[in-house]
C-alpha cells in the first residue's frame, strides 16, 4: 500500500521489522510497519513511548539494519547500517536528534561542527570551507560569531539551529527529525518548527517527522501516522486525520491531550476515555496490540491482529472496527 | 542576547582562562600548585640548591654523623654523617622521576587499550582486551609491583616498571568506560553515521572529551605512585644504596629511632607534602571539569 | 535467568581462572629468567650432585609446563603447595601458619575502616561547613597523602617509645600456644584465654590502626561526599515532604543509598590493604604471611612466589565478591540486573 | 473565583520572596519579588517555562530547597497565619503535617533502594496517632485503591524499578494521601509521562482535591491543564511575575507580552499553524537584564522597561500584570 499516487515517492517502508536482545527477554520495537513519504513532503509519525518511532527513524538513517522488510529510498534498497552505504546516500538521508546539547561536542566549536559534514560530504578544504559553514550558519539564521563558540556558550534553541544547519550542510534531500523541539521550551519550539518548514519549502526537502506532540504535528505535518507497540494504526492527511480520527487508540491519545480553548476542545473525541498502562514491547499482547486497553474490544481483537485498510482514499486504518462490518455486530468483550 | 562581533575571539584561550578562574578561585588547589612547582624546581635544580650536593651517594664523615637539625644541616645528619636534607632534594628527584616514569608507561598502553577496546565493544578484541586487563587486576597491585621487580631485579628502572605493569589496567578499566559511555553520545553517533573514520572519531569526537578525568587521574595518581614507590624502597625493591631514596631513608633511618628521630621523621615529612602538593592539584582539576562537564 | 548461586559461582570460576593464568606466567617468568633458585638456596658449598638431585625432585629439570602442571597438580589434589627453597618447609605449612595471622590483622583493619571511615564520613556530612566537618576533612587529607609506614613511624615514636602503652613489635609476649585457626587473638578469645587475647590485641593495635588509617580517611571522604550528594537527591526531599521522620530519612532513607558509592570504594581499600601489610608487618616484626611473602618474593623462590600470588589472588577475590555481594544486597537495580 | 476578600485569611500567602542560588560561577538571582497566594480550597496554577523558578517557589513553600546553594534572601511565606520561615519548630511541624507535594520525576523521587511498603510505612510511622502494624497496612492499600493502583499487594513489595512511569506517579501520590493535608503542590505531576497516562493521572488529582476540598497548586507545561484544573493562575518569567488572575481570564484575555507569546507559540489542536514564536532566550540569572526580564525578548519593549522593573498593574477582579504597557491603566484598588 502506498499513499498519494500523484507524486514520487522518496522513501517507500514495507513490513519493516526490527527486534532487540534484551536480558528480560525478545524486545520487538518495530513490528512489520508500511508507509511511504512523497517528493517534498513532511510526513508526521507519531507515538508514545516504546512505540518504536525512534527505532524505524533510526533505521531509515542507519544506525542498525532491520531484522526484515524493505527501505526503499528513491527506489533503491537502503536496509543496511550507514558504514555499509555509499558516500552519497550518507549525504542524502541527514538526521537531527532530540537532545540539542547531547548532540553537539562539547570540545569542538561551532564551526569544527559544521565543518564535519562539509568536508565528509561535499569534500571541501581551505577557503571553499570556510565559506560555506559560513553560508550554513547565515541559513539557519546565527550570527557568524558563534563560529567560534562551544555549544555550552549558546542557548538550547540555538544549539538546535546548529543541528539543523549541521543537516542542512551537505544539501541533503531528506531529513529525519526524532522529536527536534521536545526538549525545547514551547517559545523556543515554535521558532524552531517554523524555521524547518521555511528550510523545507525554500530547499525542497522532505521530512519524516517523529514526535509524540499530537499538537506540532497537526500544524505542521501533512500526512500524520500514528504508531503503538511497534505497529502502524492509522494513517491520514493531517486534515483528514484530526477531523475523522477512526482508530480507538487515535481517539484515546486525542482526547488526553489538555488544550488551551474551547475551540480546540472540540476537536477532542469526547466519548474514549483513557485507561491502562503501555504493555511492554517484550511481553506484547496477542492479536491486536492495543486491546488491553480498548472501550471497544471484540473477542476478535485477542486473538488475531487487523490489516491496514484503506477506508477513504489516503486514510488507512488497522482496526477489526473498520475492516469488516461483520465483525461489528460479533459480541463486544468485557 | 547582544552578540559578541569580537572577531579575534580565542575559545581555547577563553576556556582555558575560564577554567584556571576557577582553579585558582580555590585557595587550596592554588597552594597545591605553588607546593608541586616548588618542588619541581628544587628537584630539577637539585644539584645547585643542595647545600652538600655530594652526600647525595656515597660519602662518609663519622665525626658529623647522627647531628641533631642545626643551622649547618637544617634536617640533621644520618648515621655517615651525611645531610639529610641534601638527601632529601635528591630523593625528590629520584620519586618524581619515578612517577613520571611510571604514567610515561602505563597511561599511553593503558589509554591505548581502552580506547580499542571501548571503541570496539562486543567483538572479540574487547573480550581479549579486557580479559587480558583482568589478569593485572587479579592481586593487589603493590603485590604484583613486588613480585615483578623481585624477579627482575631491584632498582630504579625496574621499580618504575613494577608499578607501571600494576598501573595501566586503571586506565585501562577507566577509558574503557568512558570510551563506552562516550561511545552512546549522540555527536559520535552523528559523526559514525556521517562516514568518518574511526580514527577521527577516537582523536576527535571521543578522546578530548575523556582527556580531562584522565589527566585528573594522573595528577591523583602521581602522589599515589610516589607512595608506592618509597614503600618499594622502603622494603630494599626500589632504588638501591647508596643512591638517595626516601624510602630507603626512612626505613634505614627507624632503626635510629627514638634518639636520631630526624633521621626518618624528615624524610617522611617530605613525602607527605610531595604527596599533597599533587593531591590538591588533583582536586581541584577533578572540581574544575566536574563543573566544566554540566 | 539466573539466580544468585549461580551468580556466585561463575564469579568464582572466572576469578579462578584468571589466577591459573596469572600464575602460570608469573611461573614461566621466574623459571625463565637467568639464576638458579637451587643453587642459590643451598649455597656454594654443596656439590653438583645434590644440587642436581633437589633440582629433580623439585622437577626443575623438566620444561616449565610440566613444572607448573605437577605444581598445580599438588595444589588442586593434595593442597600441596610445592616445596619453598627459602623456608626449606612444605609451602602449604607456612602458609597455614602464616596466613591466618594476617587475615587476623586485616580483618581487624578492615572492621576499623567501616566503622570509622563511615562514622566520620556520616558526622561530617551531616554537620556539613561545621568546624567538626572541617576537622574531619582536614584529618582525611592528612590521612590520604601520608604513607602507612608514615604512620608506622609516628605510632612507634609516641605509643611505643615515649609513652610504652603498646609494645614495639612482634606477635604476642606469651606463647602463643593455641592452633585452632591459627588467628593468635581470635583463638585466645575461644578458648576464654584473656590473658592471651589482650596480649595479641595489644600487638595486633598499632599495626592495624597503621595499617587502616589512610584508608579510613579515604573512606571518610568518600562516605561524606556520597551522603552530600544523596542529601541533595529528590527522594530525600521527597521523604521529609511526605512526612518521614527526620531520624529515619537520615538513618535508612539516605544511608542505605550512600553505602552502594562507599561500599564500592572499600573493595580499593582492601586491594591497598593486603599490599601495604607487606610493610607494615616488616615495621612491627610481625611473622605475618606478607612478611613471609617478601621474604619468599626476595629470595626468587619458584613455588613460594606462585603459591603466594595465587594465595593473595584468592584471597582478594574472595573479597571482592563479598563486597558485590554486599552492594547487591543494598541495591536492587544491581540484584534485578545480575539474577535476570 | 472571586471570593476572596481582606478580612479572610488565605492559606497560603507569600510575600516579596526571593530566593537565590551560589554556585561556583557566581550568585544566580533565580525569584525575586515573588507574591503568591494560595485561598482554602482553592486550585492554582503555576505556568512557565522551563528554569522560570517554579519549582523553586514550591521548594521553598514545602521547605525542602537545597540549603545550600539554595538561600532565601528576602521574603516571608505565611502558611496558615504563620510565617513558617521563622525557624521554629512549631512552624516546621506545620508545614509536615499539613503540606505535601509531588515532584517533577516520580523516578527521582522513590529511593531506589527501599521497597515502596518501606517507605510507606515510614510516612505511618511518624503519623500523630501511631497504629499498629495490621492497620498500616490497611491504610496503605487504601491509598494505593484510592489512586487506582492495579494489583497493590503486589506493587507495596516492589522496588521503584519494578514499576512504570505512571505506577511510580500514583505511589507518589498515594504517599501524599497518607496525611490528610490542606495544601497539595504539583509539581509538573506529569511532564515526564506519555499523554494517555498524563490525562489519567491529572484526572486522578483533580478527583482527590476536589472531593476531600483541599487547595492545590498546579505547575505544569500543559497549559491546557492548567486551564482546565485551576481557579487562578501565575504567570512568571524568568524568576518574575508577569501575570497573575483568575485562569479564564489570563486565557482567554492575556496582557503580558510574555503570556501572550507563550500561548500564541503552543500549537493548537485546532490547527492555526505555527506562530514565529518569541526571539531570543532566557536571560543568565548570573546577570540577569536589570529593567523587566522580559524586555530584551519583548517585542514591544520601551526605553523604561529595559531600565526599571514593572509594578504590579491591576486590571480589574485581580488580574494583574507586571508590565509598563499597561501601567496606569489601573482600575480599582491594587
Amino acid at each position: 500500500m502506498t499513499g498519494t499516487e500523484t507524486k514520487t515517492q522518496i522513501l517507500e517502508v514495507s513490513n519493516l521489522r526490527k527486534e532487540f536482545h534484551t536480558r528480560q527477554g525478545k524486545l520487538v520495537a518495530v513490528a512489520g510497519i508500511d508507509f511511504a513519504i512523497a517528493e517534498g513532503e513532511i510526513y508526521g509519525l507519531v507515538g508514545e513511548s516504546g512505540s518504536g518511532k525512534s527505532t524505524v527513524g533510526s533505521m531509515i538513517v542507519g544506525m542498525y539494519a532491520s531484522n526484515g522488510g524493505e527501505i526503499l529510498f528513491k527506489g533503491q534498497d537502503i536496509d543496511r547500517p550507514a558504514a555499509k552505504r555509499s558516500k552519497d546516500l550518507k549525504r542524502q538521508i541527514q538526521l537531527v536528534f532530540q537532545d540539542p546539547g547531547g548532540s553537539l561536542n562539547p570540545r569542538q566549536t561551532i564551526r569544527q561542527i559544521l565543518s564535519l559534514p562539509l568536508k565528509l560530504h561535499r569534500d571541501l578544504r581551505g577557503s571553499a570551507l570556510e565559506q560555506a559553514v559560513e553560508e550554513t550558519v547565515d541559513m539557519v539564521g546565527l550570527p557568524l560569531s558563534y563560529l567560534e563558540k562551544y555549544p555550552q556558550a549558546i542557548g538550547g534553541g540555538e544549539k538546535q539551529l546548529v543541528c539543523i544547519g549541521r543537516a542542512l550542510a551537505p544539501n541533503p534531500s531528506f531529513i529525519v527529525l526524532d522529536e527536534p523541539t521536545s526538549a525545547l521550551d514551547v517559545s523556543i519550539q515554535a521558532k524552531i518548527s517554523n524555521k524547518l518548514l521555511q528550510l523545507q519549502e525554500n530547499l525542497g526537502l522532505s521530512y519524516l517527522f517523529i514526535t509524540h506532540n499530537l499538537c506540532l504535528v497537526r500544524n505542521l505535518v501533512e500526512r500524520t501516522a500514528i504508531m503503538y507497540l511497534g505497529q502502524l494504526y492509522e494513517t491520514a492527511p493531517t486534515e483528514e486525520f484530526f477531523t475523522n480520527p477512526l482508530h480507538p487508540y487515535t481517539q484515546m491519545l486525542l482526547a488526553s491531550i489538555p488544550v488551551m480553548s474551547e475551540k480546540e476542545e472540540a476537536y477532542k473525541p469526547s466519548e474514549v476515555e483513557s485507561v491502562g498502562e503501555i504493555p511492554s514491547p517484550i511481553h506484547r499482547p496477542s492479536g491486536c496490540g492495543f486491546h488491553t486497553r480498548c472501550p471497544f474490544c471484540l473477542d476478535l481483537c485477542k486473538t488475531e491482529a487487523p490489516r491496514m485498510t484503506e477506508v477513504s482514499p489516503g486514510h488507512h486504518v488497522s482496526c477489526h472496527l473498520h475492516t469488516d462490518s461483520v465483525i461489528k455486530e460479533a459480541s463486544r468483550c468485557s | 542576547m547582544p552578540d559578541n562581533q569580537n572577531k579575534t575571539v580565542r575559545p581555547r584561550w577563553d576556556k582555558f582562562k575560564r577554567q584556571w578562574h576557577k582553579f585558582s578561585s580555590n585557595r587550596l588547589s592554588l597552594l597545591g600548585l605553588i607546593v608541586v612547582i616548588t618542588l619541581i624546581v628544587l628537584a630539577v635544580f637539585a644539584g645547585k640548591i643542595a647545600p652538600y650536593p655530594e652526600h647525595a651517594g656515597l660519602y662518609l664523615d663519622f665525626q658529623s654523623a647522627n647531628q641533631a637539625p642545626s643551622l649547618r644541616h637544617i634536617a640533621g645528619t644520618d648515621e655517615y654523617g651525611r645531610d639529610i636534607f641534601s638527601r632529601m632534594l635528591f630523593g625528590l628527584r629520584v620519586s618524581l622521576e619515578i612517577g613520571l616514569l611510571v604514567l610515561a608507561i602505563g597511561v599511553p598502553i593503558g589509554v591505548f587499550l581502552g580506547l580499542v577496546a571501548g571503541y570496539m565493544r562486543n567483538t572479540w578484541v574487547d573480550t581479549s582486551i579486557m580479559r587480558f586487563t583482568d589478569l593485572f587486576m587479579a592481586v593487589p597491585p603493590l603485590v604484583l609491583a613486588l613480585v615483578v621487580v623481585a624477579m627482575a631485579s631491584p632498582g630504579f628502572f625496574f621499580a618504575a616498571i613494577g608499578i607501571a605493569i600494576a598501573w595501566w589496567p586503571w586506565y585501562t578499566r577507566l577509558t574503557y568506560s568512558l570510551v563506552t559511555s562516550l561511545s552512546n553520545e549522540m555527536y559520535v553517533k552523528y559523526a559514525e553515521l556521517s562516514g568518518a573514520k574511526p580514527r577521527h572519531i577516537i582523536l576527535k569526537e571521543i578522546l578530548p572529551n575523556a582527556v580531562s578525568p584522565i589527566f585528573t587521574k594522573m595528577s591523583l595518581d602521581m602522589g599515589m605512585i610516589i607512595i608506592i614507590a618509597s614503600s618499594m624502597s622502603f622494603v630494599g625493591l626500589g632504588v638501591q644504596p647508596p643512591a638517595p631514596s626516601l624510602g630507603s631513608m626512612v626505613s634505614n633511618g627507624i632503626k635510629f629511632l627514638p634518639e636520631f628521630w630526624w633521621i626518618p621523621v624528615f624524610p617522611a615529612l617530605f613525602v607527605v607534602l610531595i604527596v599533597l602538593g599533587f593531591n590538591l592539584v588533583g582536586d581541584g582539576l577533578r572540581d574544575v571539569f566536574a563543573i566544566e562537564e554540566l | 535467568m539466573q539466580s544468585m548461586p549461580v551468580f556466585i559461582a561463575k564469579r568464582l570460576l572466572y576469578g579462578v581462572l584468571i589466577l591459573l593464568v596469572l600464575s602460570f606466567a608469573i611461573f614461566s617468568f621466574i623459571r625463565l629468567i637467568p639464576g638458579d633458585p637451587v643453587r642459590m638456596s643451598l649455597g656454594p658449598t654443596v656439590s653438583a650432585e645434590v644440587v642436581e638431585r633437589l633440582r629433580s625432585e623439585l622437577y626443575f629439570d623438566r620444561p616449565v609446563p610440566v613444572q607448573y602442571a605437577h605444581w598445580l597438580k599438588g595444589v588442586l589434589l593434595h593442597g600441596d603447595f610445592g616445596q619453598s627453597l627459602y623456608t626449606k618447609r612444605a609451602v602449604s605449612a607456612d602458609i597455614k601458619e602464616f596466613l591466618p595471622r594476617t587475615i587476623e590483622l586485616a580483618l581487624l583493619s578492615a572492621v576499623l575502616i567501616l566503622v570509622f571511615g563511615i562514622l566520620l564520613g556520616t558526622i561530617s556530612a551531616l554537620f556539613r561547613n561545621s568546624w567538626l566537618d572541617n576537622t574531619v576533612r582536614l584529618l582525611s587529607y592528612l590521612g590520604v597523602v601520608t604513607p602507612p609506614y608514615a604512620f608506622a613511624i609516628l605510632f612507634l615514636l609516641l605509643f611505643a617509645y615515649y609513652w610504652r602503652i603498646f609494645p614495639l613489635g612482634g606477635m604476642t609476649a606469651l606463647p602463643p600456644e593455641l592452633h585452632t585457626t591459627g588467628m593468635v587473638a581470635f583463638d585466645a578469645l575461644i578458648h576464654g584465654r584473656f590473658d592471651l587475647f589482650w596480649d595479641a590485641l595489644a600487638h595486633l593495635f598499632l599495626p592495624a590502626v597503621s595499617l587502616s588509617l589512610g584508608s579510613i580517611a579515604y573512606q571518610a571522604r568518600i562516605h561524606r561526599s556520597a551522603m552530600i550528594d544523596n542529601i541533595g537527591k529528590d527522594y530525600i526531599a521527597f521523604a521529609y515532604v511526605v512526612g518521614v521522620k527526620r531520624r529515619t530519612v537520615i538513618a535508612k532513607h539516605l544511608m542505605k543509598p550512600s553505602f552502594i558509592p562507599s561500599l564500592t570504594i572499600f573493595g580499593l581499600q582492601v586491594a591497598a590493604l593486603l599490599g601495604n601489610a607487606f610493610l607494615i608487618e616488616v615495621m612491627f616484626r610481625y611473622p605475618g604471611f606478607s612478611r613471609y611473602s617478601l621474604s619468599v618474593i626476595m629470595a626468587k623462590d619458584p613455588y613460594g612466589i606462585v603459591s603466594v600470588t595465587l594465595i593473595f589472588g584468592v584471597v582478594f577475590a574472595i573479597s571482592n565478591i563479598l563486597i558485590d555481594l554486599g552492594i547487591a544486597g543494598l541495591d536492587p537495580r544491581v540484584r534485578l540486573r545480575t539474577t535476570e | 473565583m472571586t471570593h476572596h476578600s481582606i478580612d479572610q485569611q488565605p492559606l497560603l500567602d507569600v510575600r516579596d520572596l526571593a530566593v537565590s542560588y551560589k554556585l561556583y560561577e557566581g550568585v544566580l538571582h533565580v525569584l525575586q519579588h515573588m507574591d503568591f497566594r494560595v485561598e482554602s480550597g482553592e486550585r492554582v496554577g503555576l505556568v512557565g517555562e522551563a528554569g522560570c523558578g517554579k519549582t523553586t517557589l514550591l521548594k521553598a513553600v514545602a521547605q525542602i530547597l537545597p540549603v545550600p546553594p539554595a538561600k532565601i534572601e528576602a521574603g516571608e511565606i505565611h502558611f496558615k497565619g504563620r510565617d513558617v520561615l521563622d525557624n521554629h519548630k512549631m512552624s516546621h511541624r506545620l508545614v509536615r503535617r499539613d503540606i505535601s507535594m509531588i515532584l517533577q520525576d516520580p523516578t527521582a523521587s522513590l529511593n531506589p533502594t527501599l521497597t515502596i511498603r518501606t517507605f510507606m510505612s515510614d510516612i505511618l510511622k511518624n503519623a500523630p496517632h501511631p497504629v499498629s502494624k495490621s492497620e498500616r497496612k490497611i491504610q496503605m492499600m487504601a491509598a494505593l485503591e484510592k489512586v487506582s493502583m492495579p494489583s497493590p499487594e503486589r506493587v507495596l513489595g516492589s522496588y521503584p524499578v519494578q514499576l512504570s512511569g505512571g505506577m511510580r506517579q500514583r505511589v507518589c501520590i498515594a504517599m501524599c494521601l497518607l496525611k490528610d493535608v490542606d495544601l497539595l503542590l504539583a509539581d509538573e505531576p506529569t511532564t515526564s509521562l506519555d499523554v494517555t497516562i498524563e490525562k489519567q493521572i491529572l484526572q486522578l488529582l483533580n478527583v482527590l482535591v476536589v472531593n476531600n476540598r483541599k487547595s492545590m497548586v498546579l505547575v505544569s507545561h500543559a497549559l491546557g491543564a492548567v486551564r482546565t484544573m485551576t481557579d487562578r493562575t501565575y504567570v512568571m518569567y524568568a524568576g518574575h511575575l508577569a501575570e497573575s488572575g483568575a485562569t479564564d481570564t489570563v486565557f482567554d484575555s492575556p496582557a503580558h507580552p510574555y503570556t501572550i507569546g507563550l500561548f500564541e507559540a503552543t500549537p493548537k489542536l485546532s490547527g492555526e499553524g505555527v506562530s514565529d514564536g518569541i526571539a531570543g532566550e532566557i536571560p543568565s540569572y548570573l546577570a540577569p537584564p536589570p529593567g523587566c526580564r522580559f524586555a530584551p525578548r519583548c517585542p514591544q519593549a520601551m526605553a523604561i522597561c529595559h531600565e526599571k522593573q514593572p509594578v504590579g498593574t491591576n486590571l480589574g477582579n485581580n488580574h494583574v500584570v507586571f508590565c509598563w504597557l499597561h501601567a496606569g491603566t489601573q482600575e480599582g484598588d491594587s
